[in-house]
Parts: C-alpha cells; structure tokens; sequence
C-alpha cells in the first residue's frame, strides 16, 4: 500500500492478455542505490510476470531481510507482498503455501539471508520440495548492513575494506540440487535476455525452483578483486543453456534440432526449449550438472542458464496427499466434525 | 475418618516396560467404579532403564490434586526399592516382587510388607519371554484389584476394550490378572483398611490427558495447518491432531486430508509456518515447550507488530534450560506475555483441565483471528501428559468461527478506501485482507518493520507511536474478549484470599475446602487469560492480602499482577512450588498457614 | 539571555553522500573552541538517497541532551525541504543551495532563508565530478562557520590531522571552506545572533562513540575470542575491536593476532561462541540488537543454569520485530533481564556515556568470571552510533583481571574433594575447573539440564530446588559486586523525585538544573545495573513519588523495579517517550508539570 | 563428576603408553537403551583414544541434545564434557577451540541434532573448517523424542508406527564434502574393526572430520522397511575403503602394494594406510567420491570407509592468523594494553 508512484498507464501502452500494461506490474519507486543489481532482477521479474499474463493478485511475494529482500515492495504491487525475519522466508512461505496451493509463491532473497542464517530453512524447503520460486539476489555481501562479507563470498576475493576472504563460499546451486531442488538455474542480473526465460520457467514448474542470480552490490562489492562485480561476471560467465520459454497456448515448432535442443514439458503444460551449450552435460541428470559445476568452480567460471531440472518431481501438497481445494477455503462444516460425533468420543472416554 | 475410597497409591516400575498402560488400567477401573481418581506419571527423561514412578490418587470427595503420603507402594523396581519403602506412609503397605529376597536394611517396622512372586508366577505360567515380562505388571492389578476389593470384571471389560480387534490377547491378560488376584486371595488378609467402594460420583466425566483434548480442540476449532518440533511434553498434543484428523477430516470422496501437517525443522520454522499459513487464511498453530519458546520469541514479536494472527501451546516443564523435561512448571509466564525484543505484550489462555484445553484451544483461533495477534496457550506437563477426570466435550452446531476483520473482494470493491491497519471501529483492530482475494484492490505489504496505516514503511516518529498506541488499545478491547476468570465467593468473609491458575487449580480448591472446615474461610480467583480484566484487580481491591498460588521460582504471574493491574506488591504474597511436583493442598495451607504466622517471611 | 553558545544547528542530507564526516566537522569545531556539544545522527535503514539529518546542539552550559527547537537549519535535500523548513523555529534560519530556487509554497515569513549557491560553486570551482559532489558540504560547513564566527584554522587543522597521509586532499577541502566562508562574506550579515565564542569548558573530555569505546574497552578487559552477527547498530561496536585489536593485540614477534575474529552465521552461533570460549576459559563477547538478543535468548538461559561466563551488548534500537533499525529505545529491559524461558535472571549493565561504555565493558568480564553468569551491556543507538563528549578514559595498570573461582591444577591435588556446583563460601558461586587442567582430577560434565552439586544429571526435586535457589543467592552476591546507582540528593527537599537510566541522563540532568532554577528542585537516581542493590530501594523509599524515566512504550524497568524491589506501582510515575528519537529534557519536564498538575493521568 | 561406574582396574589389565587402562576412558554406566547403536560407537571412541594414547583432558567432549548427545557422559570421564543446546554444539565448539587451540575436539551429533535443527550450524562449522572431528550417530530418526523421522530417513522408509517417510533423506557425507568438508568417513555402530581407525584418523586430521555412523535406534527404528536397522545396514553396506592408522612412532611398511594402497600423511605425522576398494574412486578427488556416493544412492547402498580427505587444508586458527598460543592462556600484558596508550588514544580524540 505504497502510493508513492504515480501510475497512470498511457493509453498506448501495449496490454497483456488480462489487459494489464507492464505498469502494473510494477511497485513502488526503490529506495535501493542507484545501479544496484537487484533492481535489474525486479525489473525482470515485471516482465516475466507480464509476458506470461499472471494475475498479479495470484502471486504472494515472500522476503527475507536485506537489501534484496526489500525488493518485493519494487514489483508487483498488487500482489500482497511478506517481508518477514531475517533467514526465516522459507518457513512462512512454506505455511502460505499450505495454507493456500492454488496460489504462485515468488521469494526473494539475499545470499546473507539464505546462505547464513537461513541455511536450515533452506536446506529444508528444498528438501521438502515447496512449490515457490527461490529467487537469491546474491552479491556475495551483507549489502544493508554494509558490506561485510557473506558465505557465497568467495575465497580470496577482497570486500571493499580490503579485507581478503578466507573462506570458501557456497555454491547455493550445487548445494540445492545436492539436497535435491528439483529446478536449478543460474544467471546474472545484467542478462535480462537470459533471466526472462528462466523466471517464467521456474514459475511454472510444479516444485521447488531456485534461481540463484549474480547481483552485483555497487556500492559494498563492485570493486576489483570481488568475484561478485559486474566486470568479474561479465568475464567469468560461461552459459550453459539458453532456454526460450514456449507458454501453453503457443503452437511448438517441431522442426528444431533435437541433437542441440531439448523441449522440457512443464507441470502446466508449458514448455522449455532449451538450448544445450555443453554436450557433456545434461538438465535432467544430476551427476553431469554436479560434475559440470565442480569443474567450473576449479576454473573460476560461473555456469549460467538452467543447470538442472526434474520435471516430474511431486511437490509438497501431494507429498503429504492435501486435498486439491485450498484448505483456507474449506468450510466450517468440512472443517469441525460436530457435536454429534464429540458425544461419540466422550462416550469412549468413559 | 473413613479409609473407603481415600487413598493414594504409587506404582514404581523401570520405564520401558510397558508398566504405564498397567497403571492406568487401575486408575480407569476406579473411575469405572464411579469414584473420582487422579493419576500422575512421573518418568524420566529417557526411553528405557531408569525409574519411574505412577501415582493415582482415589478420592471420595472429588480432589483431584497431587497428594502427598502413599498409602500403598506397587514397587516391581530394585533400582528405586530403598526410597520407595522410604517414602510409605506409617502404617502403609508395600507390595513388591518377592522372587528375590529384599535387603534387610530396607526394611521397615512401621509399614506392611506383601511380597508377591511375580517372576516366578510369571515363569510358570507363561512360556513367551515377552510376556514373562509384560504379564508381571498384570499380576500386581490382579493383587491390587483384590487388595482393594475392585471388581475384577471392570478390569475385564477394559481388556475388551483395549484389545479390540486382537482378541486373542484378552484371555492371557485375564489370566495373569487372576493370578494376582488369587495370590492374594491365598496369601494374604483382605481388602485392606483402605479400599474401593461403587458409588455414583463421576457423572458424565470422561478421563483423557490435556494434550489430547487439545489436539481434538484444534480439530474442532478448524485448525487446517499444523508446524510442529518435536519436543516432550508437547509432542503428544500434534500426535492427537494428527490422529484425531485421520479420523474426522479426511475428505470422504477423495481420500485426501482436509488438513496438512509439517514435522519442522526446529521451532523457528514450526512457527514461522503456523504465522504464514495463518497470514494466507487458514487456521494453523504450533505446539511446544520452553526452548522452543526462546527459539519462537523473534517471530512472535513479528506477528505482534504486523498483527498477524497465531495459535501456539507452550505444554511448560521445568526450566531454564534442558532443566527437567519430564517434570511439570509453570514457569514461562515471563517469557510468554512479554515474548521478544521491544515493546511486546502477548494474550495468554490458562487451561486447568483437559475440557478447557479443548474448549480454549478452539477458542484460541477465534480470539487470534478477531485480534489478529498471536495467542499462547499456557498448559503443562501435568495438565498435557496425564490423563485427568474432567467434564465431556460439548459442541454448539450453531456456533460459527469467528474469523475476524478480514474484507472480502466485494467489500474491497465498495470501500471507498482502505488501510491495513487503520483503526476504523476505535476498537484497536484494523480490517485485514487474504492474498488473492481481488485484482487491484487490498494488496499490502506484511513487515515487521515500521509502518503507518496504510502498512507503508515509515520511520516518522508519530507515526510509530500511532501504531504502538493503538496496539496497546487492542489489547484493552482484548480483554473484553478472553474468559474471565473464575471467582470462589462467598460475600466478603475474609481479609485474605487466593489467586490461582492452571493446574494449581485441583489443590487450590481441596485447600480451600479444607480452611473452610477449619472455619477459616477464604475467597478465591482462578485467572484464565492474560492480559487481566477488569474482574481481576476488582477482586484483589477486596482483600487485604491475596496468596498467589504458581508453581514456578520467580512468582512469574505475580509479577504481570503488580505490573500490568498497577498492585501493591506487599499485598500478594507469593505461594511456590516448583520442585518439578504438581502442587499439592498441603503444599498450599502450609504455606498459608506459615505466612498467617510470619506475616513478614 | 544571550545566544552565544547557545543553539541548534539541524543539517537535512541525502544519505550515502558522505555528509555526515562534514557534519562531525563542524561538531568537532565547536568541541575544539572549548563548547560542549553534542551531535546526533537521524539515518534511515537504507544505505543510499534517502533523507538523513544531522542534529548538533552547541550549549555553554553542557547540556548534551538533544533539544527540540532548530536555530539554523542546514538543508540540502530537496526531498526533505518542506518539512524541514517547518521544523525551524521563529526567527531561525533556513540555509539551503539556491542553485534551484526553492517552491513558493514551502517559504515562511517567520524565519530567515540563506540561499547559497552550493552547486553552482562547485561546478565552478571543481572538475572532478565526484569532487564538484562532494565539496558541496564542505562549502557548506564554511559557511555556517562564517556565519556562527568558528575560527577557520580550526577546521582546517581538522583536515590536517583527518587527511594525514593523503596530504594532497588538504588543499581542495581548505578551498572548498573557504568557497563558503567568502561566499557568506560576500553576501549576509553574520555572525548571526547566535554564534560561538571560545571557552575552556570541555576540559580534557574526548569525543567518541559508544561503541567505539565498548570495542576499546573489551580490548582492555582481556577479550579475546569475539563471535558476531551484523545488525545495526551493534555492528561498529565489533568493528571498533577489530581495529584496536589489530593495532594493540598483533604479536609484534610474530605478527599472529592475539585474539580471533569470527562473523558468525546467525545470532545463535554467535552467542554459542561467546559461551563456548568462555567454558574455556578465554574471555569472550558478542554484540547484537534487538532481534538477536529474541535469537539469543535459549543460549542465555542455558549459560544461567549452567553457570558459564558470556559477555552480551544489546545496542538497543526501536522495536518490536524488525521496527525502526536506524532509530533509538531501551526497549529491550524485560527482555533481557528475564531472557529464555524457565526461571532466570540476567545481570544487566546501563552505561550513560562513552567513558561508561569503556569502562562497564572492561569491568563485564570480570562480572561475569567472577559471577559465572551472562552479563549484558544495555546500550542504545544513541550512545552507540553517535559521537559524545565524555571524560577520557583511564586504567591502573595495578590492575588485575577478576577471573573469579577457577581452579589450578595444583589446587584440585590438594581439594579432599570438589563439586562444580557447591555452594563452599556461601556467596552462592561455586568453584569452576577449566578443560585440560588436570589429567585426573576435575573434569565435569558441563549440561542444561537438571543437576546435582557434582554436576551429575539429577531428576530429585530437592535437588533441583537447592540449585535454582543458590542461583538466586548468587544474584545477592552481584548486588554486591554490581556498579551502585549515582545518587543526586542534597537532603531530603522534595516530595518527589526522579530515577533514570542510560541515555536519558543528559536530559534528565538538564531537566534536573531547570527544576532547581523553578525553585521546584528534585532529587534523582541514576541506575547502572539490574539486579538492583539496597541503594536504589532506600532511594526510592524517601520520596512519595519517583518519577521513572525511560525511552520505551512499556516501562520496562519501572516493571523491573516493582517486581523486584517490591515498590508500589502508584508511587512510581512513568514518563515514557518511545518515538525512536533521543528523549529531551523539555519532554521531561513536560510530563513532570503535567503530573504534578493531574497526577492521575 | 559422576561417580557411579566403580572403576577399581584390575592390576594386570594392559596399559598404554601413558600408562592408563582402558578403563580410564570410560565414562559412567549407560542409560541408554540395551543394544542402542550409540553404546558401540562410544565404546569405539574409548578403545580409540585408549590405543592412540590420548590423555583424557585434553579431549573436550561436546553435544547437542538427543540420546546420542548424551553420550559423552559414557564415555571419557577424565575429560571435560558438554551438552549444549539442541543443535548447537557446533557453535559452542567453535568457541571452545578459539579459546583453545591446542585441546582435542570431539563433537558427537545425533541426525535431528545435525540434519534438522543443527543444519545451519553444521553447515558452517564445515565451512570453516574447524579442527574437530564430528561424529554423527545416524539412526535416521529422533529416539529421545520417541521415534519420529529425521531429516535423513531415507524416502520411503518406514518407521515403527508404520508411516512411510515422503521425504528424501539427506546424505551427510555427500553434503558436507560439496560444503568443503576436508575428511569424511562413514562408518556402521556395528562395524567396531573399521570405526576405530577411521575415529583415529578423524581425531589426528587438522581440520573438520565428519564420521557419519549409522547407529540403529532398537527401540524406535530397528523395524523391518527402516534403513537404518541393523539388518539393512549389514546387507546394503558397501566398503569403500579399509584402513589402518599408523600412529606417528610406528615404522611404516614400505613393501605394501602401491596399485591398492594409498600412505595419506596426517598433520601430526601420523599416517592412514588406505586400502582402495574401488578402482574409480580417489580419496583425495571429490568429483570421484561425488560420483560415488550418488551411484551408491540410487543402488540404496551405504558406501562406508574413509570417503573423502585433504590432508594439506588449513583449519580455522591458522585462517585466522590466531597466535599458536592458545588464547586462554594470554597473560594480562599480551592482553590489555595498558594506560600509556589508553591516554594516546585519548589524545587523539580530543
Ligand atoms: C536477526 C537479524 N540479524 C541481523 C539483522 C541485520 N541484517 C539486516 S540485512 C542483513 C544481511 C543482508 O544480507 P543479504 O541477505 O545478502 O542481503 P543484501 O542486503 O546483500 O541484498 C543483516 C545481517 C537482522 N535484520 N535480523
Ligand atoms: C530446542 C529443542 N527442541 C526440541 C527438543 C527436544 N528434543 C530432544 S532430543 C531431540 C531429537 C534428537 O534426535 P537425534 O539428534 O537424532 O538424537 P537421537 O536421540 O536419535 O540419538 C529433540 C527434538 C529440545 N531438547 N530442544
Ligand atoms: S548496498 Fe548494495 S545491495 Fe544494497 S541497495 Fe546498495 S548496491 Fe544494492
Ligand atoms: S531410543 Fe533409540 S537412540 Fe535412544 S537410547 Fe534407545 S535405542 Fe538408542
Ligand atoms: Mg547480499
Ligand atoms: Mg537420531
């Protein structure tokens, strides 16, 4: 409930299928720093929810806290939006989910707030393979706090003071598929092109979906010697997959070259194409990605692009056999079982 | 004084051998009897080996609470044989297992011992090692059922009924109880001077644990999402939800459950699920006891400030820390009222049997939906985890959850405005909207951040204090809402009365009984809610001196008295038991007593 | 009454400007012409474009507190121009970049606008376009100090000592001062009335941050192992160790760092470091706000029962929940002095000022060595994160850390025999043994969990309650030990007084002076430390009303001090500001009036 | 301190180089259940440390909460023990070991206490490499608490009140190498031949050693369908590696077999004599034990041995800089600086 900007959609704007403009799509005007990445990924994320004609209202965005977690407020403002505790996202985007399936769950998240002290949530959301987009801004830094440096900072890189980190850092991918995410995809927020594609995948997929996006942090990690500026990225970048996003009603091409591109077909009957850049490595196996990601990490590289997918994988809801309707809308007669059988209990409690 | 139906009786076995399920099938067959009876478990923080103990307390006139002075020990554990003789009452018998000889230095002259070869009867008679061991526990009911002059075709039935569907085990169960029994019919005088008699004195009182209740409080309270951490004693009230809801909420057509339940993480997810799903619409709560309150404080603050509502149930044991986790407390009173950082202030709900566990659990979603604020049920170990004497169930098909403020898409369309957490009815509590509920209208922005009305972020000073005020006038309007107390009077007959809650309740009330007959007569309240009403200080403004009655260290509720109703402190004067033990009237007058004495210690 | 140093100076910036180490300027200038001031820094939670002010109270008498009322307001940020100007008292003055001209609608015809043209000047007059940014603030502190007569040479030998090293940066800074020194020459009437004049009225005091000297003084109480999570504004207290550390703790044999660092993953390992270290013996701290100290709070109540040394700051800042970061409270009292669940009970330290920042962080460790208990310095934003002056720091180098009961090796030989829970001096504390002290003698089994006086785990309720009454003793024993309350009395002349704590003292200390000057003189206490000794009961027992003053909605330690003191709730009157800004004296004083005109509001 | 187990050693029991008996590392009588998993491996611990001549108080013996937690009380009972919070031990041991760099740290876990609530914490004292060897006790469910699943019952998987587990479980070993663990073993309660070396190895490693034990819980999780019952273990255990520790005194063999058996020098110039038992797998390669270890988990084996370890990584003290005298044994004058500078510094805040 910002007003903040104005939003008159000029009549000409070009409207989606709901007849919605991307202006509506948008939030409130950000408060984050001039140039700052993620500001790109909200940006990005307008788009793939306007391309993809998603009523806005349908999608609950969920944050953490930090810079990154900030940004829900930047999109989306119809949407109802929860920018809850530091680290603790996955657990109330877990009970929204629960308490209503039928919605889209978009979280949105920093690289401190997943990476330390929401490593457990994490482990455990991929694990319980919750039906969300996982979305980590991560700019390998504290970037509200001021630019300490997080567990995704990578060794030797140097922060701003000078400060030369000892540690190694987290890759978040290899890390989820090893807890077994089943949609893993890398990307940098200054390829919209790439990132598009693989928001509208992953909003489709039925499981849980992470998407770990370089984001640089202009003003705490932006300098040289930090692997997570917008120079060390745009070098170190290696694609490998791109992927176009086909939505359910269009039509596919059956004429493209099945040795180089494989269609993946969504939970909702979307589709990926999807572009295979490395022929050792293949989106549906876990070990080739693995071994992909380990070598890469030897070299320095960044693999972008959707990196691992199971699209038949059995999200939460129908893990633990929930009812289709969504339980915040069952009614009282289907929720309290009535006098009648409480006497029948009491009886045999006698 | 007559010794018909006044008598405790302890049970001392090793836990891990099945024994509780033995111990409980006399308390039942008391109460089959028509008498009123209490039992108590008390075992170790353990699964197997170490000694525990089973207290069941039969009593005539109705009191349910803890007593101290056992009449009769059931010991069938060597472990523990020097103080279980130790702690028989003079004249008191001991029953044990007389296979092997007992140390002559345990012996006592000024109590009875009836020894009983359960072993060897056990070895003789059943060929099964398994049930060599589980049939000792059925042989010593067999000799108590006889000792005591219990109808051994109540245990009977109860077999039936446990047994249901695996008849064959009924008859060896009947048999091993013979056996006792006979033994005792052989061997020695009986009944004893203290012994069962029929009467009519239960009525339509059911027996179930507290937990349990509030499981099934929960099922008919609409709870639909449940987050939970294992952790004694809370476990067992999940375990119910989850088995109530088997029963009562799969969808008939379909087979799917009506209901989701997530074994967290740890508790700071538990509760963080049960505050988002609870956001998204649904009813949903979380159980657990002390170290999961710490660990929920940050959340619950958050749910505080952005107003959301939760339902949680701290089943307490004794503290800090790991402390004892299978003694009983009531001693997180601090921590739940004033639960995180900041200024916070939580509603607290104070069962004291399992009826109101069920009725304060259904209610609890109620009241956290109207209010939009979490809501903490205070149980405990004792009132959780032991099966209490307590009136049935009772449903209205005519009452209608209370849902609270929340606006609908065709509300949203007809305002001419809106703001989350504008203060339209001046009763504290803003109107709130569900995700999803309309295209364009009634979007906001959740945080636990500052926000103004419209729920946009703001560091202006006013408006914090705005939103902190109005937060504080919530809580007025809440206790308007939550269950008054209970108040035991009798005209103003006394300078000195007493304050209790919870499961201080069943001592409190045979202590009252009992100045009553010594013609020393006292009112008395039973608090049920926090924060307090009006009815509270009103009371307390009547008598010179009030006891406080808690079963903690610090007189925890005494401290949100004097803070939150503005008391002299002078004038209550603490009562504290928290030895782990439930409280017991004894425990009570004396203290009483002692102060009516030494007014100043 | 004359205006010379006698003012406010309000600066409205955007944040992430660097304006702030302009503002600290003209700060400093004043505190080097010997004028006690005070300077406040008002950020928001973002790190770039937002509205941040800048508040620097210049008063002869020594006032530090922070004063409603601005004389010259210093604004350029257009986004804040409307209210700042409304914010600027009668007859005061507006000084703003009139490169743009300012909005019709927003002038006043009550006070003075000086338009300098900031841009302008610096798109003249510097290149580099970092530089043509940056100077505008330095143009603009030359101006201010034309125009309140600040001796130029003074900021000047500011940027000499502040540029030492990076010599070359000298030169355009002095000609950026004297772009808006000339440019005020050229254009206005100055000084204005009020202005400052040197005076020898600051002594030898120093000026620094609170955190800045808790850091100092950890370094000199002998921490060495620090665990911590960022959050503001705890974070530069860290920090400020780290850089002592580095210059006073690197072995300057090996260049190995006598101590070690380590940014923990979240709260709770942050804390379980500090207990981890301290168990073994190395002195230990970690530092967090609000929303750590609810995440910290089960590790707290193990470190209690478990008698295990920890040093904890809490640089309070607004709650509940995540609340307003940037702003100050003490807010977090009940939470930490009651922290985790169960019955316990913290000590807790309430610095005032810098110099008690260094020293009470000094002295913490050896509280808690002494007391094996958690102790926590209650610190807010204000003390922390803004500069004060204070009297310098000192330490006797006779001094000797209190490492409090620790047994050598030789003397476990010697003990007939030790328990690591016996209560042998009757003070309450028992004696300790550290890890690898001994092959043989004097390991334990450190636990939360219930135990004996040998630590052995233990269910015996008697045993559980001699134990958790010691730890109450042993809170006696702190009373002792603990820093006493400041007392301002001058006999017995009132029948009210005042009682404050922390931040709140400049205000109160001033409120104090104008209630003299009324001819309404009060007598007052400052606190510095929970539990409360003898001294702050006697106090309060004098005076028919105390008023408690404090900076939360709750009043937090007016509940603290009712329950533990056991005072009448009616004789302590709560004067409670709570809108995330330093309280003031005029607040005060205002509610004092208005009690001592309605004392039943 | 407690004082129940009578420990009169018989006069010709052996004695080790230090001249203790066995019976000097014991601790007091256990309360576990009879035939609990947990009981071997403390047992393995004390034969252990009793062969490699440890003195018992330079071994400090941290816990969470759980039945295995519980353990350092039996064993041990020369040395310093602690029994923190549930999930925590791995920041209190972190504390301990900066305080004091020169102890033995012996963590003991159970798998709610590491997987589940202790994940975050786990992770990161992984990651920094903390000189600690940690022993997980595995019954893939929580036994204090009575038996629910834990984070690593395995899917599918069925408890003993006949519930089928829905979830993956998690693999320690897998994700502690990909978190940069430098030694990682897996090992079985019943295998008392390999766990005590490989406990050796562990406690001689200079940095972070994991020994993940399956530990059957026979009273919750000892059913036919659990996979951490004794007979699924003993069916499905797969030995990687066997091996032998030869403490730093011993002469080393040198006629061994070079194709089978690997020398891996420790930090204390002790050595593991490493026998392959897969010809792809390198102990050194954590692409190969990667591999490995997901083969092995689609064959629903447990591959047990040494799996994983780098002898040459740098533990946290030394990331840190940290003086190689331990920090609690700091004099006053190496700590506080004194009132010289103290009026230095005020000078120059004047
Ligand atoms: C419990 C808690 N601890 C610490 C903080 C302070 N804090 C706010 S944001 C943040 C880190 C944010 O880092 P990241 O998630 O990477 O987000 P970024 O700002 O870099 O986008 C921290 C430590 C907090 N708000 N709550
Ligand atoms: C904060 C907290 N939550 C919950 C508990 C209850 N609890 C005690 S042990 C335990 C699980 C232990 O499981 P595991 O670590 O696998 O040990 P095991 O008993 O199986 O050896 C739990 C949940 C607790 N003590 N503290
Ligand atoms: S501090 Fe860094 S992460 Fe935060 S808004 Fe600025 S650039 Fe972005
Ligand atoms: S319950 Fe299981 S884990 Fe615990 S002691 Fe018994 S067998 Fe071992
Ligand atoms: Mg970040
Ligand atoms: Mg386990």
């Amino acid at each position: 409930m910002t007003y903040i900007k104005p939003k008159f959609a000029h009549p000409r704007l070009p409207k989606n299928e709901l007849g919605f403009t991307r202006k509506e799509y948008e939030g409130s005007l950000s408060t984050l720093c001039a140039g700052c990445g993620h500001d790109s990924i909200s940006a990005a994320i307008v788009d793939a929810c306007f391309e993809m004609n998603i009523e806005p209202h349908r999608v609950a965005k969920m944050s953490g806290i930090g810079c990154s977690s900030k940004t829900p407020a930047y999109f989306l403002s119809n949407s109802h939006g929860f920018n809850s505790v530091h680290g603790r996202m996955p657990s109330v985007t877990t009970g929204a989910n629960l308490a209503n399936r039928s919605m889209i769950y978009l979280g949105v998240s920093g690289d401190g707030d997943t990476a330390s002290i929401g490593m457990g949530q994490f482990a455990h959301v991929v694990r319980r393979n919750l039906n969300m987009t996982y979305i980590v801004m991560n700019n390998g830094c504290y970037g509200l706090t001021k630019g300490q440096d997080s567990a995704t900072a990578d060794y030797g890189s140097v922060n701003k003071t000078g400060n030369m980190n000892s540690f190694e850092g987290i890759d978040l991918c290899a890390l989820a598929i090893e807890l077994g995410a089943t949609f893993v995809a890398q990307s940098f927020s200054g390829d919209k092109g790439q990132l598009i594609p693989i928001i509208k995948a992953a909003l489709s997929h039925s499981g849980f979906a992470l998407i770990n996006v370089v984001s640089p942090c202009v003003t705490f990690n932006n300098n040289q010697g930090s692997t997570k500026s917008y120079d060390y990225v745009r070098e170190h970048n290696e694609t490998l997959s791109s992927l176009d996003f086909v939505p359910v009603k269009e039509e596919i091409l059956t004429d493209y070259d099945h040795t180089k591109v494989t269609m993946v077909e969504m939970h909702d009957g979307s589709m990926i194409k999807l572009n295979k850049l490395s022929p050792e490595w293949n989106p549906e196996d876990k070990l080739s990605i693995m071994t992909a990601l380990h070598k890469a990490r030897e070299k320095h590289e960044i693999l972008t692009g959707l990196l691992y997918i199971d699209n038949q994988s059995t999200e939460l809801n129908e893990l633990l056999n929930t009812t289709s309707v969504p339980l915040n809308q069952l009614t009282e007669k289907e929720l309290c079982p009535g006098s009648a059988i409480l006497e029948e209990i009491c009886r045999g409690l006698r | 004084m007559s010794r018909i139906n006044d008598f405790v009786v302890r049970f001392a076995n090793v836990n891990g051998t099945g024994s509780a399920s033995a111990n409980y099938l006399f308390a039942k067959s008391v109460f089959r009897m028509g008498v009123p009876v209490s039992a108590k478990n008390i075992f170790p923080s353990n699964i197997q080996g170490l000694p525990t103990w089973y207290e069941v307390r039969v009593c005539e006139k109705g009191y349910l609470g803890r007593k101290e002075g056992i009449d009769l020990m059931v010991s069938v554990n060597p472990q523990s044989f020097k103080r279980d003789i130790a702690s028989v009452k003079t004249g008191g018998y001991f029953l044990y297992d007389n296979t092997k000889p007992l140390h002559e230095e345990f012996l006592r002259d000024d109590i009875h011992f009836i020894g009983v070869p359960l072993m060897d009867i056990c070895n003789r008679e059943f060929t099964d090692p398994r049930q060599k061991q589980l049939f000792k526990n059925i042989v010593y009911v067999g000799a108590i059922v006889r000792l005591l002059n219990i109808d051994t075709s109540i245990i009977e039935g109860l077999f039936a009924e446990q047994f249901q569907g695996k008849e064959k085990l009924i008859a060896p169960n009947v048999k091993a109880l013979h056996l006792g029994s006979d033994y005792v019919r052989d061997n020695f005088r009986y009944p004893l001077e203290f012994s069962v008699e029929v009467r009519d004195l239960v009525g339509d009182s059911i027996m179930i644990d507290g937990n349990s209740a509030a499981g099934l409080g929960a099922v008919y309270g609409g709870a639909s999402v449940v987050s939970w951490y294992p952790i004694t004693p809370s476990t067992s009230l999940v375990s119910a939800f989850e088995d109530y809801a088997k029963k009562l909420r799969k969808d008939p057509l379909t087979g799917k459950n009506n209901y989701s339940i997530v074994q967290a993480e740890d508790e700071l997810a538990a509760i963080g699920m049960a505050i988002g799903a609870n956001w998204n619409g649904a009813r949903s709560f979380t159980a657990t006891s002390g170290p999961g309150i710490s660990l929920m404080s940050e959340f619950l603050g958050l749910a505080y400030y952005a107003e959301l509502p939760v339902v949680l149930v701290d089943v307490q044991r004794s503290g800090p820390s790991t402390g004892m986790p299978t003694r009983t407390q009531q001693s997180d009173f601090i921590s739940a009222a004033y639960a995180s950082h900041g200024d916070t202030k939580h509603i607290l709900l104070i069962p004291s049997t399992p009826t109101e566990c069920f009725d304060m659990m259904a209610d609890a979603f109620d009241y956290a939906e109207q209010l939009q604020t979490p809501v903490i049920m205070m149980s405990d170990l004792d009132l959780g985890m032991n099966e209490h004497m307590t009136s049935p169930f009772q449903w209205d098909d005519n009452r209608k959850y209370k849902r609270g403020k929340v606006l609908t898409a065709s509300q949203l369309d007809t305002l001419p405005s809106w703001g989350r957490y504008r203060d339209v009815d001046g009763d504290g509590i803003p109107y709130r909207t569900l995700p999803g509920t309309h295209p364009t209208k009634g979007s906001y922005f959740t945080r636990g951040s500052s926000h103004d009305e419209n729920a946009a972020y703001s560091e202006d000073s006013a408006t914090y204090v705005r939103i902190m005020d109005r937060l504080l006038k919530k809580l007025e309007t809440a206790k308007k809402i939550l269950p008054a107390p209970q108040v035991y009077q009798s005209g103003k007959n006394s300078d000195h009365a007493i304050l209790f809650y919870g499961t201080s309740m069943h001592a409190a009330e045979e202590a009252l009984d009992v100045l009553k007959m010594e013609g020393t007569p006292m009112d008395a309240i039973r608090i049920k809610a926090f924060p307090f009403s009006f009815e509270v200080s009103e009371f307390i403004e009547l008598y010179d001196k009030v006891f406080v009655i808690e079963q903690n260290r610090d007189a925890q509720v005494r401290a949100l008295l004097i803070n939150e109703l503005e008391i002299n402190p002078k004038k209550l004067v603490k009562v504290l038991n928290y030895d782990g033990t439930p409280i017991t009237a004894d425990f009570i007058l004396k203290s009483i007593h002692q102060h009516l004495i030494q007014p100043n210690n």
